[in-house]
């Protein structure tokens, strides 16, 4: 399992949840199951968002792999200037 | 509209054209003589990036119009480099690294040679005051500053 | 547009007269050319002024004054000493329109004929007491520089007239004059207060004064009360104080994108008393 | 890639060559967007709304038609319906439809036969506007009774009862604020704002554009992203993507500005209008300032608890941030994580509102958010400290980042270099010079992420031994050089003898633009592994032709060598001796990568800087300026001093003179270079740099990335010495001679 922190203004959509405990192995499979557990996180994850899997922040790279100790943090998604 | 027949000397050549006398001395350099080197920043001589030397005066080639070339001697970035050897300020510019994007450089390049030609040492002060109408947004200024002091202690044997 | 180049005043006066459109004078062309650029003004007429003989000129006039072409560029009146040592608010008010590369093209009666109560080199010509030569259909007159302005962006300049030389005075002894203008950069701005001081000494004590402002006003204003405040006076610091009052008091100011009512009006008296002194130490003999 | 795997020294990584295209620079060779012509090719116009919102109500275009030389004219009407999310704020600013949402948004285009007929076009055009209530103040934006410019554009995020011009919220943070706060020996909250600033790039945008009816096109145009360019032109024509080939040109700054499209697919759109005839469209610098990447302007409210001793113990931000009349173009989900990124905070928290306005289109712009998020904060910060009496940097120091910290945003950070910058500050004889009367010294560090993303690039081994690069993120600041040099390091070959090539959509695989500090970066490692394969195949040949295993061979130095048992038996074959039989022993030798690039470090900076400030007119003059950055490795020092340099420039301008004006009619008043006040050459004193290097982990040369950090200190190390010289606080941007003068004289 792994454990994915979501921003507090997503805890709305999560009946106040601030970290969810979902199987994966790379971002794409841990978002996947995210939604599964709570389908009101769909509509943030499809607008696009960044995950930061042990410090890196990674912007869309779904193949990007988790593992089960990683430390997982949704974020916003980053643009550079 | 008619246009009017100008003929002009641009790095020693003797070149012509027809201008609508809208067209600026700019407009004409790049379009009509394929000269693209001087760039249209602004157009309205804030920014330098068009500047040339109109009969050893140093201006800004989109505040002429070119109609009023008729008769002068022009120089452009593409004539700074004599028999394929760069003056001393090319040189000095590729150096120090003093470009970046490199879009203000000709102009940058063309003004420098001309403070260096009345000033051949000039100080920090004198370069950044004489080189203001030259706007860079990459650099901040300090390696251009730096290559043209270089530059001129070189061209007065200094360095 | 139509492209002319005359080559007499007279000639120029008539083509303006006759024309029906829009008709611009080209001198340096460093604003009709920004205004042609953006579509602000396309003229149908534009009547270029340097084919005409003597307007790159500047030469000592009979009684000791100067008499300058319509063409001469700041830079080239920045590099005539003999002028600089006469009247260097006059030219320092020129050499700080534009650029570089303005400078080059850039001229005295262009910036007046421009009618911006920002110009810079107005505030000193009035100071001076300038005149400028006026030639239209029914001949030429001499008028002083502070008539021409009219309020932003007009002139006195009735349709076929044109200014065809500038006059300065002579400069006399003891005298000394300067022109200060605040921008927010070092360079490549418009004045947001522009002030220029001319006065003449006995001695220690100034004789006669005249204080000038730009971009306080629609016009360039010439304010007497600042002058009276300083006349009699060695410049010291309750004069300055003054100085500073008057001129702050004489401001009609508004608020735009270069600075406010109360900016304007309080940097007005700061530049009096900081031109004043430049003058002052001129007129003492100070390069 | 473990730490004790980085190397450390080097034969060309560090040093300071000539650049590859200096010389097509110094000579004005060089081909920039409106450098470029074509046979046969038209000229396009822009018209544009003088509002700032109105209701379009008729576009006649008959009389332009009417003259000789006009070939065609576009409007909203001839772009496809039905597009979604950004494409549809890409179409919706390429054209305005139903509504011009600002001053300045395009109407219509019109192509003739030549740029000044192609002008008078445009004038010949009438549109008949019915003017709509506009708001451009993010504060009067947010305020419950603003006129809602676009209803019904609030997503998701955005909590009930929100005011209507609100389109976006987000909230984070951990620990416990309130017990910080309690804990705390001084509480202080301020509020902060900053006016939108335009990147500046000189050179306008530009592009020549060619379609035909079976939408195949070709395009030349100066941008950060020929793709980007690629796909968003497609979306707002309708047309394919891979149908349209993208030519960058060189180009004259960006700066995130030119990371996106505004006018390109005009360009298209009037070429397929006019049977296919290429179609020129160049920007004046007018339309730059009035239609182009402005940043946000920001209301930022600041919380902060601090100890007797500096330590931080809780911290909240909530800020506003407008970035015009399109959804999602503010820079809240960059601002909030940048915040209080520069420290280790128990507990904090965020949240921000994006609001419409009835501005441009904002683009992204140097770290876009982290300069108005650090103004704030840093300016906090030094307030406080300077109220308990405390050094700035020592105050940083007690706070600061560092590996294995919590980042305010959630994930610890790996290896950093804040506190290294922080230290090299501290030492520098800059924050030790003597400061006269009516001077101050301000200090501010700063973060941006950096980034990795979409990457591909290819390398070719040539006929001679030379290697030619080809990479897809148009070089802006000298990547060329760093690409350059980071070649001739791996395979172990002169500089001179690598050619890197930035290339056209056709040459390559999909790349991101050249942002997010990443093209140094995400090309170097992407290299790094195109030539491992090259090398590989290098060594097969030579093996073969040795009659060994490829396994058995090394390569080093430029040359294949005989290495374990093998090691001595033959003389190393050099790249050019292995290229000069390829053609023989297989065939041509390449490699090439493509990833979407992680291995990202992040970036940290400290700048010192002291000011004069004349207090009678209340204008500040740069007396110091000094910046301290991580690079991780710097690949080309000169070209890294000059992203911090250009930077702090930036930021300089951003702190003093530049802003956007606006008048009551709402629309923009300051649209040339005269008012809009970038910092000329006069304005600045020379900018000392210290380039600290922690190497990033991630990278096989260390590299983090340089651009965008150097922007953010400056706002809120500025105002902190304009308080230091004066005794005054300024909390809003820019400090403008005017407001510096009002806020002394109130002092009294």
């Amino acid at each position: 399992m792994v454990e994915v922190n979501l921003w507090s203004g997503l805890t709305r959509f999560t009946d106040g949840i601030a970290t969810v405990e979902v199987e994966g192995t790379t971002i794409g499979e841990v978002l996947d199951a995210l939604i599964a557990a709570h389908p009101d996180l769909k509509p943030f994850i499809d607008a696009g968002i960044s995950v930061a899997v042990d410090g890196e922040v990674i912007a869309k790279n779904r193949s990007a792999p988790v593992r089960p100790d990683s430390e997982v943090y949704l974020m916003q998604q980053l643009k550079g200037g | 509209m008619s246009k009017i027949h100008v003929t002009t000397k641009v790095n020693g050549d003797d070149v012509e054209f027809l201008a609508d006398p809208r067209e600026s001395l700019l407009d004409c350099l790049r379009d009509k003589l394929d000269l693209t080197g001087a760039k249209e920043g602004c157009g309205t001589g804030d920014c330098g990036a068009c500047s040339v030397s109109l009969d050893g005066t140093l201006v800004c080639s989109c505040l002429v119009l070119g109609v009023e070339a008729q008769g002068k001697t022009i120089e452009t970035v593409e004539g700074m480099a004599q028999d394929g050897d760069l003056h001393p300020l090319q040189r000095k510019f590729i150096e120090h690294a003093a470009l970046q994007c490199g879009f203000c450089t000709p102009g940058i390049l063309v003004a420098a040679k001309n403070l260096l030609e009345r000033n051949p040492d000039p100080t920090e002060t004198e370069i950044r005051y004489w080189l203001a109408g030259n706007l860079c947004r990459c650099t901040g200024y300090d390696k251009i500053v730096r290559a043209v002091q270089d530059a001129a202690a070189e061209m007065r044997g200094a360095a | 547009m139509r492209y002319h180049t005359p080559a007499t005043f007279e000639a120029a006066a008539a083509l303006a007269a006759e024309a029906s459109g829009v008709t611009r004078f080209l001198a340096g062309g460093t604003d009709v050319l920004v205004q042609l650029r953006a579509g602000m003004v396309t003229p149908d007429d534009l009547i270029d002024l340097k084919k005409i003989d003597g307007v790159k000129t500047m030469a000592r006039t009979k009684d000791g004054g100067w008499q300058i072409g319509v063409a001469v560029s700041g830079a080239e009146l920045g590099a005539n000493a003999a002028l600089v040592a006469d009247w260097p608010g006059v030219v320092e008010g020129m050499e700080l329109v534009g650029s570089t590369q303005v400078q080059g093209r850039a001229t005295l009666v262009g910036n007046l004929c421009n009618g911006s109560p920002a110009a810079d080199s107005v505030p000193g010509l009035v100071a001076a007491g300038a005149t400028v030569t006026v030639t239209g259909p029914s001949g030429s007159r001499e008028v002083p520089v502070g008539e021409i302005p009219a309020g932003p962006g007009k002139t006195a300049l009735k349709k076929g007239e044109v200014i065809s030389g500038v006059t300065l005075p002579p400069r006399g002894k003891n005298g000394g004059d300067a022109y200060l203008r605040f921008i927010p950069r070092t360079e490549m701005d418009i004045a947001v207060v522009g002030c220029a001081v001319n006065l003449r000494l006995d001695g220690d004590k100034i004789a006669e004064a005249r204080v000038v402002l730009g971009a306080v006003a629609p016009t360039v204003i010439v304010v007497p009360e600042a002058a009276k405040a300083i006349i009699g006076t060695t410049l010291d610091d309750a004069a300055l104080e003054k100085l500073a009052q008057a001129a702050s008091a004489a401001c009609k100011p508004i608020d735009d994108k270069r600075g406010t009512v109360a900016f304007r009006t309080d940097v007005a008296g700061v530049l009096a008393r900081r031109a004043a002194k430049i003058a002052y130490d001129r007129a003492k003999g100070a390069k | 890639m473990p730490k004790d795997e980085l190397k450390t020294s080097f034969k060309w990584i560090g040093t300071r060559p000539d650049r590859p295209d200096g010389l097509d620079k110094v000579t004005g060779r060089a081909r920039y967007g409106a450098d470029f012509s074509l046979p046969n090719m038209l000229h396009a116009a822009v018209v544009r709304s003088p509002h700032a919102h109105a209701r379009i109500k008729k576009i006649d275009a008959s009389k332009a038609l009417a003259l000789d030389g006009v070939k065609a004219v576009v409007t909203r009407a001839d772009l496809p319906t039905g597009l979604s999310g950004e494409d549809l704020n890409l179409q919706d600013n390429t054209l305005a439809g139903d509504v011009a949402l600002y001053d300045g948004h395009a109407v219509a285009a019109v192509a003739a036969t030549s740029a000044l007929l192609a002008k008078d076009a445009a004038k010949l055009i009438e549109v008949e506007y019915e003017v709509l209530p506009h708001v451009i103040d993010v504060d009067d934006a947010f305020r419950a009774d603003a006129p809602v410019i676009r209803p019904g554009l609030a997503d998701h995020s955005v909590p009930k009862g929100a005011p209507g011009n609100v389109t976006r919220y987000i909230e984070f943070g951990h620990g416990d604020v309130a017990a910080g706060f309690a804990e705390a020996d001084l509480v202080r909250e301020e509020t902060y704002k900053t006016e939108a600033t335009h990147q500046g790039y000189i050179e306008p945008h530009a592009c020549v554009g060619q379609m035909g009816a079976d939408g195949k096109g070709e395009m030349w145009v100066c941008t950060q992203g020929q793709w980007y360019v690629r796909r968003m032109c497609a979306a707002v024509l309708g047309t394919e993507a891979s149908q349209l080939r993208v030519t960058p040109s060189e180009i004259g700054g960006g700066f995130g500005g030119k990371t996106t499209i505004f006018m390109e697919p005009l360009a298209l759109a009037l070429s397929r209008k006019a049977g296919g005839r290429p179609v020129k469209l160049v920007m004046s610098r007018s339309e730059v300032l009035r239609a182009t990447g402005p940043t946000a302007s920001a209301s930022m409210d600041v919380k902060i608890g601090m100890k007797k001793d500096g330590r931080i113990t809780a911290g909240t931000v909530s800020f506003r941030m407008q970035g015009g009349a399109f959804p999602g173009m503010s820079p809240i989900g960059e601002a909030l994580p940048c915040a209080f990124a520069c420290y280790d905070m128990p507990n904090v928290h965020h949240e921000a509102y994006e609001v419409l306005a009835n501005r441009p289109k904002a683009a992204a712009y140097r770290a876009p958010g982290s300069p108005m998020a650090a103004f704030a904060v840093e300016s906090l910060v030094d307030e406080m400290s300077r109220e308990l009496g405390l050094d700035p940097i020592d105050v940083r120091l007690t706070n600061g980042a560092k590996e294995g910290t919590k980042s305010s945003y959630g994930p610890k950070f790996n290896q950093i270099g804040l506190v290294e910058t922080l230290e090299a500050a501290k030492a520098h004889p800059n924050y030790a010079a003597p400061l006269g009367p009516n001077q101050g010294r301000g200090v501010a560090s700063g973060f941006w992420f950096n980034h990795g993303g979409e990457t591909s690039v290819s390398v070719a081994i040539g006929e001679d031994g030379t290697v030619q690069v080809s990479v897809g993120t148009p070089d802006i600041g000298g990547s060329r050089a760093s690409i350059a040099l980071m070649t001739a390091e791996t395979f172990g070959i002169d500089y001179d003898d690598v050619r890197v090539n930035v290339v056209e959509t056709g040459a390559l695989g999909v790349n991101e633009p050249t942002h997010g500090s990443r093209a140094t970066h995400s090309n170097g490692k992407a290299m790094y592994e195109a030539a491992g394969q090259a090398i590989r195949e290098l060594c097969k040949r030579a093996a073969a032709d040795w009659g060994i295993d490829a396994e058995a061979v090394e390569w080093a130095d430029g040359a294949a060598q005989p290495a374990g048992p093998n090691a001595g038996k033959f003389p190393p074959m050099s790249l050019r001796e292995i290229a000069g039989k390829m053609g023989s022993t297989g065939g041509p030798i390449s490699g090439h990568h493509e990833i979407t690039m992680g291995g990202v470090g992040a970036s940290f900076g400290t700048h010192v800087v002291d000011v004069e400030v004349d207090p009678e007119t209340g204008r500040t003059t740069i007396l110091r300026y000094l910046v301290v950055q991580d690079a991780g490795r710097a690949i080309h020092p000169a070209y890294v001093e000059g992203q911090y340099q250009g930077g702090a420039a930036q930021g300089i301008g951003w702190a003093l003179n530049e802003s956007y004006i606006y008048g009551k009619d709402g629309r923009l008043q300051n649209t040339v270079f005269l008012d809009y006040r970038i910092p000329v050459a006069s304005d600045l004193p020379m900018i000392d740099t210290v380039i600290v290097e922690v190497p990033n982990p991630g990278h096989p040369y260390g590299v983090r990335g340089v651009g965008e950090t150097g922007i953010t200190p400056p706002l809120p190390a500025i105002a902190s010495a304009v308080a230091a010289a004066t005794g005054v606080r300024l909390r809003e941007l820019p400090m403008s001679p005017p407001k510096v003068l009002a806020a002394i004289k109130a002092r009294g």
